[in-house]
């Protein structure tokens, strides 16, 4: 159900995935994301970041949809989570809270994000929680973060 | 028209100190008169307010705070002690008093409030001879003394030091001050056909006569917008702009508690006391009997109704009724913005007032 | 434009005063039939569930009820199906099964299945519990589930449980007395749960302590009690491959078990490895130690007396009374020195050693040699400490084991040596400050400058010299 | 009546209004962080996060049927809809056929939940505006619908009903005649919230022409449900992608045609959700009257283990389009869980369209956009 004018369009950059989503590069997301929004998808759904537990590469898998021609279109991109990818908070307004939030729990760096800040998590907040490898704090600001059960073992 | 003062004093003349501490002994009698006048109005009010908007709303309000065992009725009329518990709790409640508030005059701004509401009651005649000192210049005397609380309701806004009170002073100033001159121009609309300004002449022209709202359809008007702006001017549904609870928390009273609050709680229900009482007097013939307007050939004897005693049951049926209209606003309407307020009271009020104003001027040379 | 500004301004007040109208008319008729109308339950005399009023229909339709957990428990049988499914694990249960001698009868539930084991301990924390109705699907006896509605004839609804404190609200429903537990052989169990309870009572209550430190205190008086880790399949560990680990410790338990010596045991497990077909380069160096493995004194007993027993509570008790019977060189034998500085050195040092799984007259020695160089040694402490030493032989190379110990010293010291500055305060900036050294990968002596010249106002020189002598 | 002065000439020195997370009409634990100068606003910065309970990590540690009652909790106002979402995401993953009844009983009951919580957002719009009356009132309606969802489910807020896969129980006796009766008593009251509220003048001076939301800024903000409606776009998931058995129902979307002041403003979000609650009233009757039987659980596997691969559902709750984006690597327990909260997008767009009004207006304006901060903060 997927569209392919994306894939087609950009035939060398982009391999099209089983579940008819497509994987880029992630430096040439610039070019294709102003391309996604000129075919049509006004519609960002969603921004999910995740974490491939191997080797700390971190994914972004973008939702669109297209109101006028009601055709979806789902964009994967996996790379290391030291890089910086675009960000598209001024293509699509809805991208600067959800990117936002992809680098308050994700640690995924964004180019050019209007006000690239926490949003959930308190500001002075160390770490990203939704990483594979995080470990909770034993205290923040002097307060014991995990739960004391002594009084129930 | 013997006010209570001169009777008490020629009562008491045979004690024979000197004159001035007997006035002052005798000033007191219808202070503390009329503080229980005040208190017992607001324990009275807060019940009926209380009831009227629960049934309004499909529930029972207060049922379970009795009166020295009596729990009021059981099906839907319970709970009589429940103001006397609120009361109670409002003394003995923690007075919290912000750090960087200014604090004297936070403790001073209630009682300008109160005794903005206070003093305004010596004018207002009860019944046919029961007024604390009659004045000639009685509507004068009451206008000016009610626009003494807008001092208070700005200095208490000012000094607790939060920017939410302050927003409620400013939006308080601006209602209360500009929804004066409506009251003024309907008040004086009635002046002029009355020829004085004595409530006491207000209501003996309207025996001889009929009661102002029926005089002419200027007059009914003008009733209804001295009403509306009433309601403004004691910071009702739909106008309780300056203490609005979904925007500015609690307005002007955001920061008291406990006694302080109290006094503003008491000093509310005795203006809207004051003003049901006075629209009652100027416009529904005060403690006139309605059987007289309708003088449809009631024998005479039935005149009796009319005493002074009566009188002041008639005045007061009239007063509540006008206080339950204000609570029945007030469970009914949604609240105006600020600039909306503004342009009902200058665009809307004062045209209709201003053109009153000509018309019955020009009613009376006719008629 | 004068017309219909005054055309719209007239329509506009009278289309107001209409719709006022229209809303105050409501109002009043709802105060007007204000008896049918009225939609509020008077709680303290009318509960819910009750007789059906105008609100809609009888509460015998109900099809399930949520409301307060209640368990049966003469009809459970242990089968842990609740503890698992509940999402926020507010359920605790221990089970006890009698050994195989033993012919203990569980009794039968009200299913008529018989039960196989008792169940001493069946907590369910209701702060903790969100109602959820999770656990009541699986349960095969349902004789957990709540209470009221479709359940009422096995049990009222009861929405009003508070309690005055928090820990009132852990309800014990397992009502087995301590003879039971004991005829079923559960000594070790009732030990366990008297420590637990004593640690309780002994005042650690809510006020934040950090994992870390509550298992301190437990590992001061036992040796490690969570799990037994067996210094023998330890070696295996650095084997990669899942499988082969696997098989190796399979055979390494099957040789303890048998009574081979070590030799005889890494044979066992080449054979094994080699017919797995998994033999690999950490694989042999892994066969390699185990041959040439220096057992420790805790060890050497453990194989000679390990009676065939499977259950783990009697290994346990193996393993207890072996501690406290011989007159082994532990921790609790610093307790003699009366000075707390020089026992709290002593202690320090110890845990050192032992983490360096020297043997016991070198971990004396360097207990000794640390004492005299912060000039704490008295004569009497030290002749105490020699007489510990019950093997004879002298440890010659006593400047080796110090290299040991100081070689160890450059790398970090351990975050649990922190746990000794008695302020919570100062110990949590700290660890914290110890948390970034070790991040940066400093070295202790710059971790202890960073931590003395970050607090040094706010710490007294007792503290002081605490943290000095970490060095 | 009355144009909003044009901002240009007041520039008075701005004020910080702090309208903080405890606040009377903030829909629950959210800051508004404001710029005024007087009583104009210039700027709004929302601040969320004061309820974030990290869901999305919670999943992480949860096999699939536990993290049911968790969604419940993310909006307490719609929690059936929320099952819905996240049962119809891990059942897409799963392909699983359900059975007819199992369709039938989940849309009547999110037909219901989609009542209660427009009866809730209406209420607090009117509580926002002032008026206390319409607030009791649709909230004495909504606990006669509670009550329903209590005999069915056994609670009345957060009800872990629908699991992937099916139902935990099936309805009991006589629920179809009750859920009639209610719908009987329900249809007349609507009628009076209309005289109560919406044909108020008041009302409608308040909140007509107030935060006008422009089609584009909708859709670019990603703002979806009734306020999306609202602004004249008929989009609604039942009706453009319908999923599980909507297509049989026949209802129409309403649509805000700017009756009493221009498309997209607050009245028109309001009143589109009135029409909303009649639709879901004739989805109702409709449904109640089809309904089949059959065994609710048939279609349930005992281990959810769904193979490896990623799904991404869309639902469509009271609030907009909540999005489900499931990761599976064949464990029972799903690598990434996230939820795309529709109430999230909708907050983002208030400072668009709350720059140059007065602060009653920016509590209006945030009641029409009928947020949930449980849902926003996950």
């Amino acid at each position: 159900m997927n569209d392919n004018i994306v894939s087609d369009k950009f035939k060398e950059k982009c391999t099209l995935l089983d579940n008819g989503s497509i994987m880029i590069d992630f430096n040439d997301w610039e070019s294709i994301s102003q391309f996604v929004y000129d075919s049509g998808f006004d519609y960002l759904m969603c921004i999910t970041s995740y974490d491939l537990e191997s080797d700390d590469t971190l994914g972004l898998a973008y939702n669109f949809y297209s109101t006028s021609e009601k055709k979806y279109l789902e964009i994967r991109i996996e790379f290391n989570n030291k890089e910086e990818i675009f960000s598209i908070a001024n293509i699509w307004r809805t991208a600067d809270w959800h990117e936002r939030e992809a680098y308050d729990l994700m640690g995924i760096l964004f180019k050019g994000h209007p006000d690239l800040k926490r949003i959930l998590l308190p500001d002075d907040w160390e770490g990203h929680p939704l990483r594979k490898d995080w470990e909770e704090p034993e205290y923040y600001n002097g307060m014991p973060v995990p739960k004391d059960k002594s009084y129930w073992e | 028209m013997t006010s209570i003062v001169d009777y008490l004093l020629n009562l008491l003349s045979f004690i024979e100190i000197d004159t001035s501490l007997l006035l002052i002994f005798v000033i007191l009698i219808p202070g503390i008169g009329l503080f229980l006048v005040m208190t017992v109005n607001a324990m009275v009010a807060v019940y009926m307010e209380r009831k009227v908007s629960a049934f309004m709303q499909d529930r029972l309000g207060p049922m379970e705070v009795g009166l020295l065992g009596f729990k009021g009725g059981k099906k839907f009329w319970g709970g009589i002690g429940q103001t006397i518990a609120d009361a109670i709790k409002l003394l003995t409640k923690e007075d919290i008093v912000p750090d960087n508030a200014d604090k004297k005059l936070m403790l001073l701004a209630p009682f300008i409030i109160f005794i903005g509401a206070f003093v305004t009651f010596v004018a207002i005649p009860f019944s046919e001879n029961l007024v604390v000192s009659d004045f000639n210049i009685g509507i004068f005397y009451i206008m000016a003394m009610s626009s003494v609380g807008v001092i208070g309701i700005i200095l208490a806004g000012w000094s607790s030091n939060n920017k939410w009170s302050l927003y409620g002073a400013m939006r308080a100033a601006a209602q209360i001050i500009s929804y004066e001159i409506p009251i003024g121009l309907s008040l004086l609309l009635v002046v002029i056909v009355a020829g004085s300004l004595n409530l006491g002449d207000i209501v003996q022209w309207q025996s001889n006569h009929r009661w102002f709202i029926l005089h002419s359809p200027f007059t009914f008007i003008a009733f209804f917008i001295y009403f509306i702006s009433v309601v403004a001017e004691t910071n009702r549904t739909p106008f309780d702009i300056p203490e609005a609870e979904s925007e500015l928390v609690a307005g002007w009273m955001t920061e008291y508690s406990g006694f302080k609050w109290a006094i503003f709680f008491l000093s509310e229900y005795a203006n809207m006391l004051i003003v049901s009482i006075v629209a009652s007097i100027v416009f529904l013939g005060g403690w006139l009997s309605p059987l007289a307007i309708l003088n449809i050939g009631i024998p005479e004897k039935w005149m009796f109704l009319d005493g002074p005693i009566l009188g002041f049951f008639w005045l007061m049926i009239k007063a509540m009724f006008l206080i339950f209209v204000m609570m029945w606003f007030r469970w009914t309407f949604p609240r105006l913005r600020v600039d909306q307020l503004m342009y009902l009271c200058w665009k809307v009020f004062i045209p209709f007032a201003l053109a009153n104003l000509f018309f019955v001027s020009i009613w009376e040379l006719i008629f | 434009m004068g017309a219909n500004f005054l055309s719209e301004y007239i329509n506009n007040i009278i289309y107001g005063v209409k719709s006022f109208i229209t809303g105050m008319g409501l109002t009043l008729k709802h105060l007007r039939n204000k008896k049918d109308l009225v939609a509020t339950l008077q709680y303290p005399n009318e509960k819910w569930p009750l007789p059906e009023r105008n609100i809609g229909f009888e509460p015998s339709d109900y099809n399930v009820i949520r409301s307060r957990l209640h368990v049966d428990i003469d009809d459970c049988i242990g089968c842990l199906q609740c503890e698992k499914a509940c999402p926020v694990d507010c359920i605790k249960i221990d089970t006890l099964k009698p050994p195989k001698g033993n012919d203990y009868d569980c009794g039968k539930t009200s299913h008529d299945t018989q039960k196989k084991m008792i169940v001493p301990r069946f907590t369910i924390d209701m702060s903790e519990c969100m109602y959820c109705d999770l656990c009541v699907h699986p349960c095969p006896e349902e004789c957990i589930y709540m209470v009221g509605g479709p359940n009422e004839d096995k049990h009222e609804i009861d929405y009003e449980f508070s309690q005055y404190e928090r820990h009132g609200l852990i309800f014990e429903f397992a009502t087995s007395t301590d003879e039971d537990i004991l005829d079923i052989g559960g000594e070790t169990y009732l030990e366990e749960r008297k420590v637990k309870e004593e640690k309780r009572k002994k005042g650690e209550k809510l006020e934040g302590i950090v994992k870390g430190e509550s298992s301190e205190s437990v590992d001061e008086d036992q040796p490690e009690k969570e799990k037994h880790k067996d210094p023998l399949l330890e070696i295996f560990n650095i084997v990669p491959d899942k499988v082969a680990r696997g098989i190796a410790k399979k055979a390494v338990v099957f040789g303890k078990r048998s009574g081979f010596d070590f030799s005889k045991i890494s044979e066992e497990v080449e054979g094994r490895i080699s017919a797995a077909g998994k033999t690999t380069s950490e694989m042999s160096t892994a066969i390699e130690t185990l041959k040439n493995y220096k057992p420790t004194p805790i060890d050497i007993e453990d194989p000679s007396n390990s009676k065939e027993n499977e259950s783990s509570s009697k290994v346990e008790k193996g393993v207890e009374e072996l501690a406290s019977k011989s007159s082994d060189f532990n921790v609790k034998s610093m307790d003699f020195i009366t000075d707390k500085m020089i026992r709290g050195i002593a202690k320090k040092t110890f845990m050192k050693c032992k983490r360096l799984k020297l043997d016991v007259n070198a971990t004396i020695d360097s207990i000794i040699s640390d004492l005299d160089t912060n000039s704490k040694l008295d004569n009497d402490t030290k002749e105490k400490l020699l007489s510990f030493k019950d093997i004879g032989k002298t440890s010659d190379n006593l400047s080796e084991i110090k290299e040991t110990i100081k070689e160890e010293s450059n790398s970090l010291f351990d975050i649990k040596l922190l746990n000794a500055i008695e302020d919570k305060m100062i110990r949590g900036s700290a660890k914290k400050i110890y948390m970034a050294g070790k991040r940066a990968n400093k070295s202790s002596s710059e971790v202890v400058e960073d931590i003395i010249n970050e607090l040094s106002d706010k710490m007294d020189d007792k503290t002081k010299g605490l943290i000095g002598d970490l060095e | 009546m009355y144009k909003i002065l044009d901002k240009s000439i007041i520039g008075a020195d701005e004020m910080v209004l702090n309208m903080g997370p405890q606040h009377p009409s903030t829909h629950g634990v959210l800051r508004l962080k404001i710029i005024t100068d007087g009583e104009i606003v210039s700027h709004i910065e929302p601040i969320i996060g004061y309820l974030h309970r990290c869901f999305e990590k919670h999943c992480e540690n949860l096999s699939y049927e536990q993290i049911v009652p968790f969604t419940d909790r993310c909006d307490y106002l719609a929690a059936m809809h929320m099952g819905h979402a996240y049962s119809i995401a891990v059942e897409k993953l799963l392909d699983i056929e359900l059975p007819q009844r199992v369709e039938y009983i989940r849309v009547i009951m999110s037909e219901f939940q989609r009542i209660a919580s427009h009866l809730i957002a209406i209420g607090a719009f009117g509580l926002d505006v002032g008026a206390i009356t319409p607030f009791t009132w649709t909230l004495r309606d909504r606990e006669r619908i509670l009550d329903l969802f209590e005999q069915v489910t056994g609670a009345r807020l957060l009800y872990n009903y629908i699991w992937p896969g099916g139902l935990a129980h099936d309805l009991p006796p006589n629920f179809i005649r009750n859920s009639i009766d209610f719908l009987d008593y329900f249809e007349p009251q609507i009628i009076e919230y209309d005289n109560l509220l919406t044909t108020n003048k008041i009302f409608i001076e308040r909140s007509a022409d107030v935060g006008v939301m422009p089609k584009e800024v909708a859709i670019n903000y990603g703002v979806t449900g009734p306020s999306l409606r609202g602004s004249g776009i008929p989009f609604d998931l039942r009706k453009n992608e319908p999923y599980s058995i909507y297509d049989k129902f026949d209802f129409d979307v309403p649509v805000g045609e700017g009756k009493m002041g221009t498309i997209g403003d607050s009245w028109d979000r309001y009143y589109v959700r009135v029409l909303e609650m009649k639709e879901s009233i004739k989805i109702l009757r409709q449904a109640l009257s089809q309904i089949p039987d059959g065994d609710v659980q048939s279609a349930m596997p005992k281990k959810i283990r769904p193979k490896k691969g990623e799904v991404y559902s869309r639902y469509e709750t009271a609030r907009g389009d909540v999005g489900f984006y499931i990761r599976s690597d064949g464990k029972n327990i799903p690598t990434r869980l996230k939820m795309r909260s529709p109430a999230y997008c909708n907050l983002s767009v208030l400072n668009e369209i709350s720059a140059g009004w007065m602060i009653s207006d920016v509590i209006t304006i945030l009641g029409s956009l009928d947020i949930v901060l449980g849902e926003i903060d996950r």
